[in-house]
């Protein structure tokens, strides 16, 4: 146990699985594969495995999703990190190829493969391309693609070993935004299922799912609320691709209220199907969504941390549906 | 200039002389407009071009002529029926005319010990030949055209996406572009675990305008990758003349930027193809890197289905849809029929007399036997269950039905 | 008027706005801009335009939308008709770029080009790349860029004409299983709004919402059920983006039972954003969907068939939300 | 070898002969490991080669000085504020050291009219240069990189997406692929509407590996656009050295492929550029077609932002984030900025006589207190309103705002 970044953790898991499989590949573009952390020694996947199983590439972010799909129908576990800018450049590979090809040859076609897709960190200033969070939704649609989104490091090394040891295909969708997040993480590998939301907090007033970037601002948002005496229970989805409607719909049938947090863009954001799900499995039950405005993040601070939903926003909105 | 009907018509170009027969082709290269690189020109104007195949013994060189045979006749077989019987269910890109260049291909492979040992073939919508001549069973194969539940695929891939790993055969893909950059990383995957495989995948002339084109042979040149680009350039995709998305005559000058070795050659001759793909598996094998290998040649029938075919005669001729904007000249069809892969595997090997013409003759009626039985099997096998539509989505399990509400 | 294929409807838009406009170009791949229609011209926009103006070109449908936006920027109106084939490979251009770019330069770029987005034939046979049917979620999240999709061809041809007039971009879905269809069309050019659903049908009991490709057999089920006796009201979205969410609303207020039926696949589909809305918006309603499962269509028709939502379904489903 | 950290430094170089001078670059150049296609040496060597740009007037000159020093300026100051103000928000993707390559190119060009009729430029994630050559307004630049309501953008944009249509200035595109092909669209519509306008796309060695390298130049051969793919390779992507994704030393040879020319330059003199650009705005008007134009070159600071930098001081240095495959060796920069695009200018126009050492001094000091000035009025803009980001999401009207349930 040492305290951990999200990329340590991620690359823990890694680290661990190339070891114990010396066909496993990586590729990278941007990102090195190297984190470091106090304690523990330094993760560097290039020079641990050597450039012939990790390598960079030039920026064709299309091509590092293609070799790796390949690579694993070739029968080679493989993973790439595909940096923020290139998440939507290789989209069609997997929403045409990897999430079909199992179906498309009678389940001839094995893909032990790891997409990982960052997010934008959201960093105020950058605007557009470089502020937005909306893929969520995007690779959550494929089928044949499982696709999640851990919202914190324990989660993250945990999903990560499920997913190198998945023989289908993951998008690993890891929200930049939480790249400082540090916490306790075990050293040794466990796994976490890939198809299990999380119960972060419990309560019978009211139910409010997030996931990925939103987690942080709902936690605090769910703090404040139980301080103020609301019982709240708080469902981190975790995965998207599978979604856990169970978790989702006991919690509804209890509360009777949902509120859905979303950075991605409200028109089809995660939050539509969560509400879907339950609305068609719950009678009697009210519901609210807080996300992000149809509207690509403007450069400018003052807009752009408006318009993101944040704890102050949820708070406001759970009082509105309790109350 | 006849289109050879059936097997048992008797052709006269069976009595040429090889050396006349190679002249023909020549000719026939020139006047069909097609192209060969000047290295191999030269090459062959110095005479020894490894032309001979030396390193193949009788029993290989009849292989890749049956391997013509039977794809020759597994096509025939599925466009007869799709003309004739108002029920078949089944569809095709016809691969009938381009045969020698995956027989010619996969004789330079490894072809069994699946995924982690064989050489693997990435291919097309057009997948028949190089499915057969990668060793895939016809018999399966034919029921997964009909969408059978004993199909290769169960009845889920149809023609434009089957798949037999144990043979190495990875797969038809329906979509133009991706396919090569997937094969690149199949490639990466054997250099990083250091087996002797190679990867091969196959493209046509519409491969090279996909930006996936340049990724492709840019990664593989750059990791030094052991892959072969057989670019088939049988000069249309769909009905637009390659000229209109392509500014070179010969494709694989392309190789060039990428500093590997780009090969053009004559589609229609097996032992050409043979020879080009023996170096480039070579080279692959030894670390040396990739290689672009442009084989010309043609296909007999339009883009899909049997459009303007008749039953019982080969090829596919007056079907002009409404507002082409380049199709094909009838007389550039008959020009390349004229130099038949079938024919010129045959009369070569007649010529060195690998074998006489009963025996030719008999391998072609054996390959249709085959290919009518296979069909014949394929017609009696069980259609899909429709709740299996749920499975095969992920490894585990099925998904939820979902159309009931 | 005269009868009129959706392809002749859309061409008719799109010849004259060409007509008027000399600047105005046309991209295309496969499918030459030519239809043809009993007792009128047939229209070839190829020969009409030249090839300056109109152009195939080579298998790249990333290129096309480029070129067209890029002419857009250029303040030339441009169009292209991307092949179903290639509705994926563009993805990015028109995610990270047309969606964006206005809000990224703050109202300096302008791109008044329409992107024909062609979704599958849906014929059985053809199995997952050539017969799904999914991108009308994709390219709704997308702000900044209006995505409609019409079920007829008048409606094609009006959202046509409003489509090449409107100063932003325009996602515009053609569902080519419609390619059937056939209607009187007027000859004469007229706008159909970009941002209004359609109600087909007027009732009081139950709210069937489709769109696109699935209307046919919504159309047929509302005449099934209303032959039994059930007061149905029916939508056709036309507009995913905006989603007209008062027509939603208003009907869902009345009816109290929302039905959505969809050929995209079920995990975020449409239906699941119009529930989403409603479920905000109507307390005490009913709500169910019925979408194509998670899983990309096989390819042998028994399988697809039994798959892919039909009259009979949306039916049955209906007589159980209304029971 | 020394870095140039004022204008009132005196530079001895200032009494180098042009003759000398041209030496020292060409050392230079073979020093630095960069290269020159041999067509340009050959014509070197022959002494004639438009070196001189006859066609351009001491005004012309010393506008395209005076750009580099305006450049120049704008980042250094960006930089100095970046260093110094705790509070300052803007950031920058510098382009000193490659000021020569958007001078020359923009001087090639016509920057008034509007899209309809000006010469139109697409830029990428490092803007700053192309935008003050093409003649963007700094203050509004200025007040742009620090989000105020009144910049260029409105606060919209930020550095990495400023645009300004009224000279033709299209745009940043912080994406590496996308930018190239959407300006050959823009190229494509100008030539389907006959005016005789081109469009200029920068793009970074970077841009080499993308897909969309292999389209825009495809597609900009075969029909003949006219545009111009000005490859700024500054040997590094982020912090990989070119040769990770490039088998080529030189990239404008990918030119060959589509047959057209490929042309590379000395991006550090300002006339080389100029004459190269030139040439294929000449050629592009006349209607024959795209050129590729590589212009070697080379940022003193580092990806993004001024870290290694220190006030006052040009250059940044010493900055070695853990764990970069392959970060650019420290003589390398000071190799390069011997070779500084200011200094060549200057000692070049000085030596022929179009103007004298005070008034290079007084035009750099000149633009210095003009960015001074602009980054002043900058910092006292409004900032923009939270609401106002509902807004120019589509010409008309806002969206709903949907933060808060
Ligand atoms: C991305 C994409 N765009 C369009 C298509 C439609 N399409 C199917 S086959 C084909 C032509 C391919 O031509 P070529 O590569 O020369 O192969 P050939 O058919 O000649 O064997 C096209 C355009 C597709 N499958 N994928
Ligand atoms: C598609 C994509 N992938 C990755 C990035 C991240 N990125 C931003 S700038 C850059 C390097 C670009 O290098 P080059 O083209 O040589 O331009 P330079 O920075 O040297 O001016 C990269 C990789 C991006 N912006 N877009
Ligand atoms: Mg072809
Ligand atoms: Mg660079």
């Amino acid at each position: 146990m040492a305290r951990k970044s999200f990329m340590y953790s991620v690359l823990e898991a890694v680290q661990h699985e190339m070891r114990q499989d010396p066909n496993m590949i990586w590729i990278f573009e941007l990102t090195a594969p190297v984190a470091s952390t106090p304690g523990r020694p330094v993760i560097n996947l290039e020079r641990e495995f050597g450039r012939k199983r990790v390598v960079n590439t030039g920026i064709d972010e299309n091509w590092m999703a293609g070799c790796v799909l390949g690579a694993g129908l070739a029968g080679s576990r493989a993973a790439t990190y595909i940096p923020y800018q290139g998440n939507c450049m290789c989209f069609q590979m997997l929403q045409n190829h990897a999430g079909k090809l199992r179906s498309m040859t009678g389940g001839d076609a094995e893909m032990p493969v790891v997409f990982i897709l960052e997010m934008t960190g959201q960093t105020p200033g950058f605007a557009g391309q470089h502020s937005d969070y909306e893929i969520d939704t995007y690779y959550a649609h494929i089928p044949g693609l499982k696709t999640v989104v851990p919202s914190n490091p324990t989660d993250a090394k945990g999903m990560m070993v499920s997913a190198l040891r998945d023989r289908n295909p993951v998008a690993f969708l890891y929200p930049a935004g939480l790249r400082d997040l540090i916490e306790d993480v075990p050293d040794e590998p466990y796994t976490t299922p890939l198809d299990k939301a999380a119960i972060r907090s419990e309560g019978s007033d009211i139910t409010i799912v997030g996931s990925g970037g939103g987690m942080p601002e709902v936690l605090k948002a769910t703090e404040l609320l139980k301080s103020q005496g609301m019982k709240v229970e708080t469902i981190d989805l975790r995965s998207l691709k599978p979604i856990d409607t169970a978790t989702i719909v006991n919690s509804v049938r209890k509360t009777k209220r949902l509120l859905t947090v979303d950075q991605s863009y409200y028109t089809l954001c995660p939050g539509a199907e969560v509400i879907a799900r339950a609305a068609e499995n719950v009678d009697g039950a009210r519901f609210k969504r807080v996300a992000f405005p149809d509207a690509p993040p403007p450069a400018a601070p003052e807009m752009f941390l408006w318009m993101r939903p944040n704890a102050d926003h949820i708070v406001a909105a759970a009082k509105k549906l309790v109350g | 200039m006849t289109a050879r009907h059936d097997v048992l018509e008797k052709d006269s170009r069976d009595r040429r002389e090889p050396a006349a027969t190679r002249r023909t082709f020549l000719r026939g290269i020139a006047g069909a407009g097609a192209a060969v690189s000047l290295g191999s020109q030269a090459a062959w104007a110095d005479g020894e071009i490894g032309f001979w195949a030396k390193d193949l013994g009788p029993d290989q060189l009849i292989h890749m002529y049956t391997t013509i045979q039977r794809i020759r006749w597994f096509e025939r077989t599925c466009a007869d029926k799709m003309l004739t019987e108002p029920n078949y269910r089944g569809y095709n890109h016809f691969y009938v005319g381009q045969e020698a260049v995956a027989a010619g291909v996969s004789a330079a492979l490894k072809n069994t010990g699946g995924i982690m040992e064989a050489d693997l073939v990435y291919s097309t919508h057009r997948p028949s030949g190089h499915a057969i001549a990668k060793g895939v069973d016809v018999r399966k194969m034919a029921a997964e055209y009909e969408f059978k539940a004993t199909g290769l695929n169960k009845g889920y891939a149809g023609e434009m996406h089957i798949a037999d790993k144990s043979v190495g055969f990875m797969g038809a893909d329906g979509m133009i572009g991706p396919g090569p950059v997937i094969a690149t990383g199949s490639a990466f995957a054997i250099r990083a675990r250091g087996s002797k495989q190679v990867v091969v995948n196959y493209g046509g002339d519409g491969t090279y305008a996909t930006p996936h084109f340049h990724s492709t042979l840019n990664n593989a040149a750059l990791l030094k990758l052991p892959f072969i680009y057989v670019l088939e350039n049988n000069l249309y995709h769909q009905y637009a003349h390659y000229s209109y998305s392509c500014p070179m005559k010969d494709i694989a000058v392309a190789a060039k930027t990428y500093g590997i070795p780009g090969v053009v050659v004559d589609g229609q001759d097996v032992v050409q193809v043979y020879n080009a793909a023996k170096e480039a598996v070579e080279r692959a094998r030894a670390g040396e890197g990739p290689t672009l290998i442009e084989a010309k040649t043609y296909r007999y029938y339009n883009h899909w289905g049997a459009p303007g075919a008749k039953p019982g005669e080969l090829g596919a001729f007056g079907y002009d849809p409404l507002a082409i904007t380049s199709f094909r000249p009838e007389r550039e069809l008959r020009a390349w029929m004229s130099r038949d892969p079938v024919d010129i595997s045959r009369s070569t090997l007649i010529a060195w007399k690998v074998f006489d013409r009963a025996k030719a003759d008999a391998i072609e009626a054996a390959a249709k036997q085959e290919m009518i039985d296979a069909f014949a099997w394929a017609d009696k096998q069980p259609t899909a269950k429709p709740e299996d539509g749920l499975k095969h989505v992920f490894v585990e399990g099925e998904v939820a039905a979902r159309q009931f509400g």
